[in-house]
């Protein structure tokens, strides 16, 4: 007997009334996708999908892909797709931008991808200041090969190659490929964004518009790191993905903008904002309330 | 009796979902439930909608497997709970 | 210009011409020609003798309206270069030994992403004749391998090159070495060809449309209902395309005094010059030796050492390394004639492949060798 | 019909600028020609050789030789493979200012030419190789004194312009200091230049 | 454990022993069996079927008192090996198809270096048979290269690889695949061995003794009047080596049914498995077919499949790839049997070389149609 | 006729002397080498190998080798040499350190090699805080080959494969390596030496000091980049390369110390040190002179 | 002589651990044993197949087969592959509480089990595969059930040991629910258990 | 007649000299002089030693062909120049 509180949901609306988010987003031939439940990798996608609908960049744009989970969408776009080997996107897209400048040329890769195997194509991409947007979707782990420890790996994360978790010592600690790329002098844009709520998505989106803008503007090499839940290679329930990730990945590879206008803010000075703010949060609160 | 505003509403494409529940935990006025024995084609339980949703987005922006449709009524409507 | 730029640092702005007869080396002669087949994008990374090639491309190529990168490594050099081929750019790259190494993974899989590249294999002797006909790295995939005796013929076979690579959407190797690269000789560079840009190529046009192009070593399936790529299929077409591709390339091989010859040398490239100096002054002295130069290694001319060796006693096969393309010349007669590997690694401290034992009279004692026992033998 | 020449000195003499020079200047008059220069690192006195075959056709020799119809010493100093070179009828050059091991191959003309100290007294020891080539030229006839002392502006590199006179000077002085046609290069009715272009 | 492993996630600490009759995969048998060698580093990067190994490795040997490095790319595997190799520490990596592209550069030149490596091959299919036979790097080094049929002479042929990569200073493959990594099955890991450390090993403490140790792939030679390498020496005595290795390496093959066989098949590894199940069926209904497995590639079994095939009317070649040890069946017979390749890459979406082609049926029906011409032709 | 006033310098002084610096430095067993006249590499060989000897380490030591003109050394020393590939010293460093930690293990690498060819081994290593130290050389170009273009090659500087001077627009920036080294947590000590004159080579000598004495503590991963002239590859007279260097790559790669006990200095900042030293010496001058 | 099994299913009714369990028991009991587990990737409700050789010698079969002597259905989806392979004189056991599809191969003996509803009753649908070995080992005395109960515990990774209860009910009620050795595996003399070890 | 003061002297060894000057730059006290028209066994102008060595081994030290051994007297000398 079904649930009377149960609104029908198997139609649209009768009532008057305006879309406002479509199943199968902009571009995204078919929805349907082999990757796990809970993934978060399919949401950076459609975020970097609408950013270049929404710049209107689709009948200028080419997209390479890196290997990796995300590489299920490479034959799923209705942009135009170059698939590179695992590691050597930031290469490839230097090709096809020298011989097409007139494009928007992005990359899709993965911690595993640019952070591991090709981590000085990418540097050596920002270092010339290709007129490229390099995006890596960072969940700390190689997920299609089962969840091993990355580059970007945070320390005490248990992997099926590091399974008492990644120890400093024997392990080393991971790199946070922003604040490398953001000092490099052809790097024009940095940031790293995250999907692991709406506010966070939100966020990001704008991440991805302004590094395109910065490429179209051919001011040089620009870079967005989206954190996205890979429950399979966390080896946790799908649900507790956003949590999880807010508390390990997250609590190293800090959200924000690391280089804007050749402005350069660390991750430690993202970190160290967080605190300020969250205690001026709490003062606040201890005071009564904030009034703005 | 009272009432509740709703502002949009959803449209669910139940076989499209892997069961992961990140838009439960997503939706801001809490309007997602998971069905509770009943499972899609693909053997996954799905979400259903309660009344109340506001059309936020915030359930079609997370979902992995692109399962909503977002609408907005032009008219926010109070329906009794 | 001239040998002088053998010799050492030499910077200069080349004159505007790109074609007609000049002298120059090797590596110019194959910059210009690459050139003037229509190369539009190189890049490389710095390794003698390929570094000269390079040197060129990065004076030469920005000038006639190409890139050239100057890339931080092989394996970029070739991303690079995989990438602008998928705009449809007539792309080239190379290197030698070690870089080629480097390489493999990318040549070996932007060959079942089915695209044109023309890669320099400007080798340190003769080492690398297994990687480069069988292909060094994964898989099933093979390259067209076209190996020049000079600067003159290097020019013919880029062009050459150029033409496969395009008409079969395969890599085409050129392989050269160190003598290739510094030694200037007269040549004649073809006047430019413009060559048209392909249907399969990117240029983001096809966005939005419904029908997206998409370039893949994984195939170009595009989902529709179905998910994941198809590459049992795809593995499977690739596999019909080379095998469409052996049969059609002509193998290519030039052959001297065969017709009476008792003892048959079997030469490619550079080294092959010397042996048929060897064999042309054992023929002044009535030795009944010839000379078989395959020029495409792969595929390799087997029809045609077969019909030249079939009157033939031993067959002689001088490569400057350790014995790879022997297996060829077995597997071409199959037990028809004796094969005798009659080569060695030629080295000096240089480490270029340009040693001592790569010398006529050398040669010609290894040929006299096996003509005694040809004779006295069959 | 092909005439080889090696020419071997130590790093410092100018055996490649010399030897690019002769290259230039056969080119300049129709001839085929290759060369193929090496040299033993970077270091001040190493070991440099030039091959170089000039052709009345395409050219088939290979890139180096252990035979040559003419061969011009510089230095003694890793002259051996140079001095083994030579063929009977042909030609040796001899630096006698600096070369101080005999040359007595049978059947061949040698020919002393003290050219370091020609060179010195020119302006500059390093015009060394190009007094030989200047002699070399007048002893064979090989191409003509005019279209050795034209590639000398066409050989060097922009930057090094500034020694084109020196340079034709050494030249000169070389082509004085033999005798012409001492072992012509080519039988007198395959003319020495323009016709074969 | 047992065929949980090949299900996916499981993660759990290794019970102590190591040694013993056991159910396992082969992926934890080479594990298991590598560490028995004596092996005490492992360095790798994941991919499948590589991987399976990769985290036994890294769960096992460290609690043996070795070093598992999951290495940042296949590049950086190979050159950790190389670096505990040179301190005489038995040192082995692996990878899958284009890691072990990406590995060619160091695996031709680790060779000339004079080091021992175990190179663990996990192959998707047997596509890569060219790349590990003939070297897919540069220049004219040789790997000896084994290739098991399953877990048990999987155990059997790691524990040879160390002696033979020991003894010989030369690294030595191990060929697997999916089939091998997966399949559970009954094991005997033989006791630890403990080898000792050789007198090349470097541990610093040479270092102020006017002839400190120096391992290099440009020879050993030590400057003392002279300045720089003697790489012509260094080739030269790198390939005497290579020429005793490859006569001191017996070649194994194992034969089935070859005695009146008419048709002779050839497969090495997982595939002549089906192969064999093909010709027992076969052979059941009267059909006089043999087999020939060679179990070392590298140097292939030639005598022992020239033997077998002497009276044979068809060699019949199977590999699941396109053809590539028929070149090696083809050098071993020289013309003296008619040779026909019958194998072809079996695919499926994984791309992990486990296609629906390999299947006992299907090979035996391409045997069949040999056998009905094998006896109409000869 | 001789020159009166030169003192003879053809055998040890009679007088009571004592030998302050001998030919040959220790531990490289044979003074003669083919490297270039005026070439700075022999001098950071020197450094290296004296550190090695005065720190007591000879009997422990492990150099590993890149590839670059500076292979030239490494059949010449009287320290165990295990000879890398290009670009790979770093991960073969670790394979010896990890089975041998008892050694100190140091790379010999040069600018292509490291920062080119290598980039990320090198970063690699460092993130994962391997106690070894690596050892640049950086002229700016690769020497070897003969002088081509690399990856910390300055804007402007004229190569063989960027004849116009390296264009940023083409060929993009050079990469300050010793900053993104400094900002991975592994690292410990990481500093840019010089050898353009004697000052700058008794500064660099102490950062060989300090840096194996991090390794020795186990503290973690130690760095020394050192600026060695290349007047070949620069195509200059050999007088004029340390002048040259000072004003083209010793301008952009400064000198001093980027990462000592945790604290990090960012190249900038050395930079504007100086400046300001400089401003305050003219200003000090200015007034009247310098009083301590 | 070799036993080979085939059990077919989709991802989610624990074919891989089912087919593991029995592995274990035979290993235990001294048999010979050979497992290869295939899955199509990460998606619930894909093809999932487990290859078991049993032998009474070292195995030499192949790791997948086309002919088998047991084939256990747990689904019918993606299970044409395996009904295939039963050959006459083998055993079928089918899961009928979710197969559709009638397995009629001439000589074959077929044993319905109403798995899913049993595991549902036992307690977790997922149990539906170790329902069917217990069966298949009443069925067959392929090995001894005491052996096949141990095996479970041997083979749950330790993060799993709390479902090891329900998992022998599973086994226990997939026993009972079936007659026994109605297809005995191994002739007589044979023995089930020990003496082979 | 001035003297200038000796603290230290080096030995040149000629032959190793590859003629670069940058010891010249190098001294202090600028006591090393190119020589004029004579080369070495290997053709190189090398330096020659003016009276005031201080022995601060700035020559050898940034002497890339280690050219020089450094003495420092046990006492300083004056010497005429
Ligand atoms: C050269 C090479 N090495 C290894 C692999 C195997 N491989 C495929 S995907 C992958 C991991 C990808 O990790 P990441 O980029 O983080 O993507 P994710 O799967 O986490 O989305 C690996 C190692 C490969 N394809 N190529
Ligand atoms: C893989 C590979 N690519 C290219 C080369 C050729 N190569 C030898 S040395 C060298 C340059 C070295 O540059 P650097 O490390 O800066 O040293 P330098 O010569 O400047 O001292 C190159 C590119 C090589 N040996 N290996
Ligand atoms: S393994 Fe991780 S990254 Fe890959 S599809 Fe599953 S959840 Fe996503
Ligand atoms: S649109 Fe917003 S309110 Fe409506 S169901 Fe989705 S998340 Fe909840
Ligand atoms: S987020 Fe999407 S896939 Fe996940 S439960 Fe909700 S609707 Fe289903
Ligand atoms: S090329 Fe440069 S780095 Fe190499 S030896 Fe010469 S000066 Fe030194
Ligand atoms: S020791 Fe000092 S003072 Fe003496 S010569 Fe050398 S640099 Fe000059
Ligand atoms: S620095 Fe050394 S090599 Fe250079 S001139 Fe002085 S002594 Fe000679
Ligand atoms: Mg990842
Ligand atoms: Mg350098």
């Amino acid at each position: 007997m079904p649930d009377a509180r149960i609104v029908p949901t198997d139609r649209p609306p009768a009532e008057p009334a305006r879309l406002v988010d479509d199943f199968t987003p902009a571009l995204i031939d078919v929805g349907a996708h082999h990757l796990c439940p809970g993934c978060g990798e399919p949401v950076a996608m459609r975020l970097a999908m609408e950013a270049l609908a929404e710049l209107e960049l689709v009948r200028r744009a080419i997209v390479v892909f890196g290997i990796g989970c995300y590489t299920a969408f490479s034959n799923n776009l209705d942009v135009e797709v170059l698939q590179a080997l695992h590691g050597r996107a930031p290469s490839v897209a230097t090709g096809v931008k020298r011989m097409r400048p007139d494009t928007t040329v992005l990359t899709i890769q993965g911690d595993g991808d640019m952070v591991s195997e090709g981590l000085q194509e990418v540097l050596h991409a920002a270092a010339r200041g290709e007129a490229v947007t390099c995006v890596m979707l960072n969940n700390g782990v190689f997920g299609e090969t089962g969840g091993h420890m990355t580059a970007t790996t945070v320390i005490g994360q248990r992997t099926k190659n590091s399974i008492d978790g990644r120890d400093a010592e024997y392990h080393g600690y991971p790199i946070l490929i922003g604040d490398l790329i953001a000092r490099l002098q052809g790097a024009v844009y940095v940031a790293r964004g995250s999907v692991h709520n709406a506010g966070a998505v939100a966020r990001t989106q704008k991440m991805f518009k302004r590094a395109f803008e910065a490429q179209i503007a051919g001011a040089g090499f620009s870079f967005v790191e989206v954190l996205t839940m890979c429950p399979t290679g966390w080896f946790i329930p799908t649900p507790e993905g956003p949590d999880y990730m807010t508390q390990t990945l997250g609590e190293v590879h800090i959200m924000g903008e690391l280089k804007v206008d050749g402005r350069i803010r660390t991750t430690e000075e993202l970190h160290d904002d967080n605190v300020r703010k969250q205690r001026e949060m709490e003062d606040a609160l201890a005071r009564g309330g904030i009034h703005p | 009796m009272s009432t509740v505003t709703v502002r949009g509403t959803v449209v669910i494409d139940v076989d499209a979902c892997k069961g992961c529940r990140l838009c439960i935990d997503a939706c801001p006025p809490q309007v997602l439930v998971m069905t509770g024995h009943e499972v899609n084609a693909r053997g996954y339980r799905y979400p259903q909608l309660l009344a109340g949703c506001t059309g936020c987005k915030a359930c079609s922006q997370i979902c992995p497997d692109f399962v909503f449709q977002v609408y907005k009524y032009e008219t926010p409507m109070e329906v009794p709970v | 210009m001239s040998g002088g730029a053998a010799v050492g640092v030499t910077i200069s702005r080349a004159p505007a011409a790109q074609s007609g007869r000049k002298l120059m080396t090797g590596s110019e002669a194959l910059a210009r020609s690459m050139i003037a087949a229509g190369c539009r994008f190189f890049a490389g990374y710095p390794m003698t003798p390929f570094t000269e090639v390079l040197e060129h491309m990065a004076r030469l190529l920005p000038a006639s309206g190409g890139v050239c990168m100057n890339a931080e490594s092989e394996i970029e050099a070739v991303g690079m270069a995989w990438g602008a081929a998928a705009t449809g750019a007539l792309a080239a790259t190379g290197s030698t030994g070690q870089g080629l190494s480097l390489m493999q993974e990318s040549l070996a899989e932007i060959t079942l992403a089915r695209l044109p590249l023309v890669v320099l294999n400007m080798a340190r002797g003769q080492g690398d004749y297994f990687q480069a006909t069988r292909g060094g790295g994964h898989g099933d995939y093979r390259h067209v391998v076209l190996a020049p005796k000079d600067a003159a013929e290097a020019v013919e076979l880029v062009g050459l090159a150029f033409e496969l690579t395009t008409r079969w959407r395969n890599p085409v190797v050129v392989m050269g070495d160190y003598y290739l690269a510094h030694t200037s000789r007269t040549v004649e560079i073809p006047p430019p060809r413009a060559p048209s840009v392909p249907a399969w190529a990117l240029d983001g046009s096809s966005g939005g449309s419904g029908a997206a192009k998409l370039v893949s070593f994984l195939g170009s399936y595009k989902q529709r209902d179905d998910v994941g790529y198809n590459l049992a299929d795809h593995y499977r077409a690739c596999a019909a395309e080379t095998k469409a591709m052996v049969a059609g390339v002509t193998p290519l091989a030039e052959t001297h005094h065969v017709d009476d010859a008792e003892v048959i040398a079997v030469a490619f490239g550079t080294p092959a010059r010397f042996v048929l100096a060897a064999v042309r002054e054992l023929r002044a002295e009535g030795a009944r030796v010839g000379l078989v130069r395959p020029i495409t290694l792969f595929p390799f001319p087997s029809a045609a050492l077969a019909a030249a060796a079939s009157g033939a006693k031993v067959v002689a096969v001088y490569e400057n390394n350790q014995g790879q393309m022997v297996d060829d010349v077995r597997l071409s007669l199959l037990g028809a004639v004796p094969v005798e590997f009659i080569g060695g690694l030629s080295l000096d401290d240089s480490g270029f492949g340009i040693g001592p034992e790569l010398e006529v009279g050398e040669v010609r004692r290894r040929i006299e060798a096996l003509l005694g026992r040809g004779t006295s033998g069959a | 019909m092909e005439r080889e020449l090696v020419m071997s000195g130590i790093g410092g003499q100018g055996v490649q600028l010399a030897s690019s020079v002769l290259a230039t200047a056969a080119f300049a008059e129709g001839l085929e020609v290759q060369l193929f220069g090496s040299y033993g690192g970077m270091m001040r006195g190493g070991a440099t050789e030039a091959a170089v075959v000039f052709g009345t056709d395409a050219i088939e020799a290979p890139p180096t030789m252990s035979s040559a119809w003419s061969v011009i010493l510089l230095h003694h100093e890793h002259s051996a493979h140079a001095r083994a070179c030579v063929r009977p009828g042909g030609i040796v050059m001899v630096n006698t200012s600096v070369v101080d091991v005999p040359v007595d191959t049978p059947g061949v003309t040698v020919v002393d030419v003290p050219a370091t100290d020609i060179a010195s007294e020119v302006g500059h020891p390093m015009a060394a190789s190009l007094v030989m080539a200047g002699a070399y030229v007048a002893a064979t006839s090989l191409v003509s004194l005019e279209a050795l002392t034209a590639a000398v502006a066409a050989t060097l590199p922009p930057y090094r312009a500034q020694h084109r006179e020196l340079n034709e000077r050494a030249l000169a002085a070389g082509a004085d200091a033999v005798g012409r046609d001492l072992v012509p290069a080519w039988p007198s009715e395959a003319p020495a230049s323009g016709a074969r272009a």
